[in-house]
């Protein structure tokens, strides 16, 4: 390829960025915004495959036959949901295969709120009212990303997150009409989930160097610092509907601001589990590696047998 | 009434034991996609169990266990939740630990071929709702079978490693197959009423449909063994294996702990 | 070895069985003797060991701490027992491996009453009542058997068993002073575990062709059926006192006898269930051969560790 | 009294729920002697924790939880079966599952080197009733230490398997070890009042041990990790892995059923 050819494209690819339109596989783009992407998309693919394991904890304990139902389907959509995100990441030339031994490997990471255990079924509402929220933020303006598989995906996505979020309010308001001790299981379980899903976001602008390229190329659309207030200023009143207390004493509306303010996570938390010391990060990337090993037979198994069908 | 309960109870518990059976593959499985299968597998037995317990608990209030007065739980998960194992009336097959995955695909194949049989059968059954669950699940199960009959052989014939696990699967799950297509009295009584299907009527087809998968996944079909009955029953009596009651203390746990507890 | 060497040593073997004196392992013995001893008590070692999991399954749920203590410290007994007896057979030449591969081979059995699943906690007393109620039986008069190192074990072990046996018949006898539900659960306990109990003393007498040569060896004390007898002699009036009902029509004191009369069980059953169709029998092979593989590495490291430690 | 019974329920709860975990490998284990001695730990352990669990009922009854009117249930069964996870004070360490033998073993050595450093010092408690527990209990745990620590070596110097095994082990196991040294206000409390030992106190002691152990086995200590905090707490203020509401679902399952039942 010449220099010209090369500059031609790269300005290509920067006019479609300006014009926040969509960079499709085959187009030309920088090695290291496909690097982004690829970690990005990988990340968050992850994330929904580590994140069926602590719900997926409940499913055989569910209360009742519809919440059982409900949660299966959930924890199979997230499934869904790692599967269109490999698929555009495969789009990028990584295989599924080869990103699953990254994760396995620590190489990628995925989001830090799953290596919380959740510890009671009420903690199933509150990952779907605050988790599956906070993801929201985070994700609707992926939904207009740069990166065309990455954005699409991201809608259909979108779609059911909201619906997994307003079935984990929902669970949360039932039991909040329910008994005195099932009251106390709401507060309990949002009092220990409030400030992970507060660390959702990542860390404080200042302390985020990637944000700024990110949001250049048109991967991220937001700061952290912004999403995180959007998503305190969107969950104050649902926490008022619900009649819980969220646990920060800093909580209270700004006028001046039109915003809420808060107080802030514990980053010292955040860095720790970020980096492998969390309650269940152990337990979480075992777990994978046990599912991925035990079902090793069987992937070779389909396989051999695609092969002799096309050979016969 | 009371027969038409214990009849939905053997239907219902059927789909619901096994459901939660293999809801347990949930971020277990071996790829993304059987994941997906069997998570949709359990949802549509858990979907055929929610709606034959609720027609047992119309049948016959009697059935569903009392719980504390000014209690909100409803019929179907009372008896979801609330009955011990020997109130259970599923077949025993459903019962044991999944196994690997050789061992789920040859158990779902058995039962979905049983169910299969029973459920097209059911759908001119004299009961209007017994009728309309069969049609719907009809559906459901026709691709259960298939999908566990492409697995069967797929495993079958792909490595040495996996035809070994699938032969071991076999005698493994097999010897519970019988048990299917004992009528208890309960079915004997329903088809004479033309409410439910004969059991034992269904064994020459069903036993037609394994014969084919194994003959396209090349497997000889073992002797026939079958697993003894206790005391004279089995599970439709009640009489079960030793692993429905260790899965019932979990499944019932949080719903017990909150007998008066809204989800 | 001369023929008259031969003889002596038979007559000395005839000499001491007939002044029912004990043979000790290196004792001149007739191969048949050994061989149906190796059958005999290797039978009843597997059945110690197996005996370990219908118990064992409910160790996790006792009800109570003190029940739990009591049903874990039995389970060890049993383990205890199994190393006693797998001992008394290594004396004849045989090891414990051998015939541990010739238990999972299915070449040699083990009571059948363990192919039954033990459905409720409340099991665990019937088995103590009636199952080693059943096992003394067949074991005491074992204690006067011909073999030594098979007599002692079976003194040591009977002493526990009829601890066993009053615990069992204690905890169900605190279960009838309980609530409705708790003699609910005796009862129908009891009455699964009734016939197969009864059969613990295998088949009638005019279909156990080898009890004859059995007893002539001082093996055996006494027939299938006297034994059968003793046991509902004795077990009776310990339901009366209980207030359970036995299933058994038939069951009826015959003052002309000086017995009680008592019907027949299912020999079909019995058959099948000794044939590998009990409702268990798979399961219990599969449990012992899935310890077996599991442990392997564990013994073959601290064999080979015992080498280094020699050689060092 | 409150204190004191806290304090009593986290030693307690740790016996409790470690014999339980333990109690598992009945039946399992590698050969018949490891079956019985596993099986003794599990059974001292079990003895402790009745003890502790009767002097945390005595101490305050208000511990205990409430049960019917003229329930027949003691308070240490109360206290073992009518808890719910999140009332547990026991350290996290002792609650995941078995894992191999490997992980067994390493769990047991750390286990029983705190226990051991523990129950030696609470040897001169104030509490006579607890100076009596911890008498009886160094005895105990000194086997078990000694009994862990021979396989420990011997894994790890065996075959190339069983030191991978044992390796591996000791990187699951040990993020648990720093939690058993922390000191909580109740142990601070207790501590100060002659009644209790102060984890942080013990430390050193305990590391030079494993150190010993780890030295004569030939391994090297990975480099320091620990498992997070949930909330700001660990298994000491109620704040569990998610294995502990596994088990107690199953070891409540029976009791809880039968909540006026004799036993």
């Amino acid at each position: 390829m010449t220099l010209v050819e090369d500059t031609m494209l790269e300005g290509h690819f920067n006019a479609v960025i300006e014009a926040n339109d969509r960079i499709e596989p085959r187009d030309w783009m920088p090695e290291k915004y496909r690097a982004t992407l690829v970690r990005q998309i990988a990340q968050h693919a992850h994330s929904e495959i580590i994140g069926m394991q602590p719900e997926g904890n409940w499913i055989t304990r569910a209360p009742s036959l519809r919440r059982k139902a409900i949660l299966l389907a959930k924890v199979q959509d997230e499934a869904g949901h790692g599967l269109y995100l490999y698929s555009a990441c495969e789009t990028l030339g990584v295989s599924r295969l080869e990103l699953t031994e990254l994760l396995l490997a620590g190489k990628q990471k995925y989001s830090s709120i799953f290596n919380y255990p959740t510890l009671s079924y009420t903690d199933v509402g509150t990952i779907g009212w605050l988790v599956d929220g906070a993801a929201i933020c985070n994700q609707v303006p992926l939904c207009r990303t740069s990166f065309g598989p990455y954005g699409r995906a991201m809608i259909r996505i979108c779609k059911e997150e909201s619906f997994h979020q307003r079935q984990g309010f929902e669970l949360l308001s039932t039991m909040m009409r329910g008994t005195d001790e099932q009251r106390a299981m709401v507060q309990e379980s949002v009092d220990r989930f409030w400030w992970p899903a507060l660390m959702m976001f990542g860390p404080p602008d200042d302390d985020s160097p990637n944000t700024a390229q990110s949001m250049a190329w048109g991967i991220k659309r937001d700061t952290n610092d912004e999403l995180r207030q959007k998503f305190v200023d969107m969950t104050v009143p649902q926490a008022e509907a619900l009649g819980v207390t969220l646990p920060d004493p800093h909580l209270a509306w700004n006028a001046e601001r039109g915003h809420y303010d808060f107080g802030s996570p514990d980053w010292a938390e955040f860095k720790a589990v970020v980096t492998g010391e969390g309650p269940c990060n152990a337990e979480r990337l075992a777990h994978r590696q046990r599912a991925h090993d035990e079902g090793a037979w069987v992937r070779e198994a389909a396989t051999a047998y695609a092969e002799k069908g096309v050979s016969a | 009434a009371g027969a038409l309960a214990a009849y939905c109870l053997m239907l219902g518990d059927d789909a619901l034991v096994y459901a939660n059976r293999l809801s347990e593959w949930a971020s277990n499985a071996p790829d993304l996609e059987e994941d997906i299968a069997l998570a949709n597998t359990a949802l549509d037995l858990l979907g055929q169990a929610r709606l034959l317990l609720a027609r047992a608990a119309l049948a016959d209030p009697g059935v569903v266990p009392q719980l504390p007065d000014g209690s909100p739980v409803p019929g179907d998960d009372a008896l979801a939740f609330f009955r011990d194992d020997a109130d259970f009336r599923n077949v025993r097959l459903v019962e044991p630990d999944n196994g690997d995955f050789a061992v789920t695909i040859v158990r779902l194949f058995l039962f979905a071929t049983y169910r299969l049989a029973l459920l097209d059968r059911l759908r001119l059954s004299s009961d209007r709702v017994l009728a309309a669950i069969a049609a719907k699940g009809v559906k459901e199960v026709t691709y259960h079978r298939d999908y566990a009959a492409r697995w069967l052989v797929t495993l079958a014939k792909g490595t040495d490693e996996s035809r070994r696990r699938t032969e071991s699967a076999v005698r493994v799950v097999l010897p519970y197959w019988a048990e299917l297509f004992d009528d208890h009295p309960i079915e004997v009584l329903m088809a004479d009423q033309g409410v439910g299907v004969l059991p034992s009527s269904l064994r020459d087809e069903a036993d037609d449909i394994v014969a084919q998968v194994f003959s396209a996944a090349e497997l000889v079909r073992p002797e026939a063994r079958r697993v003894g009955s206790v005391n004279g029953g089995t599970g439709r009596d009640g009489r079960h294996t030793e692993a429905l009651s260790l899965m019932l203390a979990e499944m019932q746990s949080v719903a017990r702990a909150h007998p008066a507890g809204q989800w």
